[in-house]
């Protein structure tokens, strides 16, 4: 497809220029999972019941604060609209762009959340799993968030509104998320809770981008 | 031989932006190697007619024809004939023109080998030669319009709809960009340009946005 | 595509016929529901009188449900057919939706208190009302979200879209996370054996509410329409009447009078 | 009298029967109320813009 990977890299070349946001990313989560231990105790078998939901919702959070990047600046110097003028459809052209928002975004948190699972006691036994739920996870976050950004472009206020819009939407994949590594932690077996994860990533990737490429379709009118 | 191309037809076009019924009742033909001026107040609608034939907006009410075939029923090739230059720029300041330039034209559909060929036409018909692998956001505002109008050449297309292109260009590009346009119309390819600046275009049609304001004798209908 | 510019004259007229006998049917019928629900029925044999809250909190959060899906069947109608009056009605009806899932958790919630002693059990199916909550604020902020209202309902329609598709993968999630976080049996906000002279007050309060729906969403629909009524004659009285056609040398004027016909 | 406090006691449970309704009744009624007074607000508005666009034409 016309420019599909040329989509991608230029943003994720923008990213790097801008690495500011992913590194706000990863403080982002690496602060809220250190704060949890300061408001719920050291005493490592409380932490480590409360782990999973920590380091999903703090991941959750995290891929939340850099969502409004993802068309907001294309929308403000004119580019969406050449987006929109190009030969890529524009549903393909607003996935390149989520992709781009999770490799910038979701992957490093899924990459460095066994680092933090240590800090608030998370079974080692668990920590694949962790990486796995956030890996199947994150992109789904990024799917369901790029619909919420696309809807609240030229919106005043847009970053409140598009927490406020999106946290419904980020309920199955957290409780799936954090259920597989609870399960995985209880002894149980977590393959179904990874399986309905995937389930949702394939929803996602099916339908989020065509209703994020219609959302722009209205700001660009 | 020139292709015989079909017109671009507006007929009895409104435009709604929101609310406010901008124009109504607007009809224009644009030939191959036409041109057609857009003049009038702030506010008339000139952008707004530009992003109507650009088909981000649909038409309130009338028709936009190219040739027989209605341009809303095959709005992606629509797209594909056309070009935009709005007020911005779409530039990223981190980037340099030569990359910019190469992104666009590839996602106009060129082949690498293509685009490379265009950009560096591009540059080289827009004097950016000496600035091409500068970040834009050492250039100036001139500059970084021509990178901006260089986009017009990059990657071809028969239709150019030009927002005031003439804005903070030096006297040397206007004049560029007049050769070029000239070029553009002698090769079959049309343009609207929406100008305050007296842009001396040969043979062009010029249409006043303010006739076509809704006119406040009738009783204003309720905008749904 | 004119129909946009028509004005929704056969609306406003059959809506101002229907209002006052839904009024009048809306208040019997709910008056007539509160006689069944706090007198005329039997207090239950293990709740005691605490079970006539079920007979406002089962009702509203059927509409809590109910309205969320009109929203976005309303906002379907409007995004495919791009008919004007669907928007409006997905826009009037939401606010009345939300009220509703707002009744159906504070009363649950006082049901829950005598009955479990705590004020908020996390049960699936209140856990489910609680996001529908959030689902029916996130549309009305976004609805409201932009300076110019089309938008805003447009942006609002593509949402409720979204979000219907959400709604049974989030009723489902949480039933998952339900059942996975098993709290002491008796916690469980088991439904009671519903007797017949149970199921009369819940049905009578169930079309009481409805019938209220109806009514609200035609004033509030009607209150939109004089709302853009306002936007257009305060626009129309601050647009100067445009000066003559322009006839510039060499350009004839367009006949003002052929303009006049359209 | 003992049967209209029986009826206000609700076997005990009346602290929490009676907020529910009242809740219900406040929140359904208080809509009702603010879409009528918000419906009145803006037939009144047109009326008096149609005047005034009217004289003023």
């Amino acid at each position: 497809m016309p420019g599909f990977l040329g989509l991608v890299r230029r943003d994720l070349q923008l990213a790097l220029h801008h690495s500011g946001d992913t590194a706000l990313v990863l403080a982002f989560f690496v602060l809220t999972v250190v704060l949890f231990p300061f408001g719920i105790g050291p005493e490592p078998d409380v932490l480590a019941r409360v782990a999973p939901g920590i380091l999903w919702v703090a991941a959750l959070l995290a891929a939340l604060l850099s969502l409004d990047r993802m068309f907001l600046p294309d929308y403000e110097d004119g580019s969406l609209d050449l987006i929109v003028l190009s030969r890529l459809p524009l549903g393909l052209a607003a996935l390149a762009k989520i992709v781009a928002h999770w490799i910038s975004s979701g992957l490093p948190l899924a990459l460095i959340s066994p680092a933090l699972a240590v800090v608030v006691d998370l079974e080692p036994g668990a920590m694949p799993i962790l990486v796995i739920s956030l890996l199947l996870g994150t992109p789904t976050l990024s799917l369901i968030g790029g619909v919420a950004a696309a809807l609240t472009l030229g919106a005043r206020r847009q970053g409140v509104l598009l927490s406020l819009l999106v946290l419904p939407l980020y309920v199955p994949p957290l409780v799936f998320g954090a259920g597989a590594i609870e399960a995985q932690e209880t002894g149980g077996d977590p393959r179904a809770d990874l399986l309905l994860l995937a389930a949702l990533l394939a929803a996602a990737l099916a339908l989020a981008p065509w209703a994020a490429a219609a959302a722009v379709r209205q700001a660009t009118e | 031989m020139r292709p015989v191309l079909p017109d671009l037809i507006g007929e009895d076009l409104a435009c709604r932006r929101g609310e406010r019924l901008i124009f109504s009742g607007l009809g224009f033909r644009l030939p191959a190697g036409g041109a057609l001026v857009l003049s009038g107040t702030n506010g008339s609608g000139k952008s707004s007619l530009l992003r109507l034939l650009a088909g981000f907006l649909p038409a309130a009410s009338g028709r936009l024809m190219w040739g027989t075939q209605p341009v809303a029923a095959d709005l992606a090739g629509h797209h594909a004939r056309l070009h935009y230059v709005g007020h911005a720029d779409a530039l990223k300041p981190a980037l340099t023109p030569r990359e910019q330039l190469g992104f666009w034209s590839a996602l106009r559909g060129l082949s690498r080998r293509q685009a490379a060929a265009a950009v560096e036409a591009a540059i080289a018909a827009f004097a950016l030669e000496p600035v091409a692998d500068w970040p834009c956001r050492w250039l100036s505002a001139g500059q970084r319009r021509r990178v901006a109008m260089a986009r017009l050449l990059a990657a071809p297309a028969p239709l150019w709809l030009l927002d005031e292109p003439l804005t903070a260009l030096d006297e040397a590009s206007q004049a560029g960009l007049q050769a070029i346009v000239v070029a553009h119309r002698d090769g079959g390819g049309r343009v609207v340009v929406a100008t305050h600046a007296p842009l001396a275009v040969a043979g062009a049609r010029r249409l006043v946005l303010d006739d076509y304001h809704p006119r406040r004798a009738r009783e204003p209908v309720l905008p749904i | 595509m004119l129909s946009r510019f028509a004005n929704p004259a056969r609306f406003v007229r059959v809506s101002a016929a229907l209002l006052p006998w839904c009024a009048g049917v809306s208040i019997a019928l709910i008056l007539l529901g509160l006689y069944l629900a706090l007198i005329a029925s039997p207090p239950d044999y293990q709740q005691g009188e605490a079970v006539r809250i079920m007979y406002v909190h089962v009702p509203s959060a059927w509409m809590a449900l109910n309205v969320y899906l009109f929203v976005a069947a309303a906002s379907a109608v409007a995004l495919v057919w791009r008919h004007p009056l669907a928007e409006v009605a997905a826009r009037a009806a939401a606010p009345i939706g939300a009220c509703f899932t707002f009744v159906c958790l504070t009363t649950g919630s006082l049901w829950g208190r005598p009955m479990w002693g705590t004020w908020w059990v996390w049960d699936a199916r209140l856990t489910s009302v609680l996001v529908l909550f959030f689902l029916y604020l996130g549309y009305i902020a976004l609805v409201n979200g932009f300076d110019d209202p089309a938008r805003g309902s447009r942006a609002g329609s593509l949402l409720a879209v979204v979000g219907v598709v959400n709604l049974p993968i989030i009723k489902f999630s949480v039933d998952w996370w339900n059942t996975l976080h098993q709290p002491a049996s008796v916690l469980r906000l088991g439904k009671p054996t519903i007797a017949l002279s149970m199921l009369a007050p819940l049905l009578v309060m169930a079309s009481g509410f409805t019938v209220l729906f109806v009514t609200l969403l035609l004033i509030r629909m009607r209150t939109d329409l004089k709302q853009r009524r306002i936007r257009a004659l305060q626009l129309d009285r601050l647009t100067p009447a445009p000066a003559p056609p322009h006839t510039e040398s060499g350009l004839p004027a367009r006949p003002v009078a052929a303009r006049e016909g359209i | 009298m003992n049967s209209v406090d029986g009826f206000l006691a609700m076997g005990g449970y009346g602290a929490f029967v009676w907020p529910a309704y009242g809740l219900a009744v406040l929140v359904l009624g208080g809509l009702a109320a603010y879409s009528w007074r918000r419906y009145r607000a803006s037939v009144a508005m047109v009326d008096r813009l149609r005047q005034q666009s009217g004289r003023s034409r």
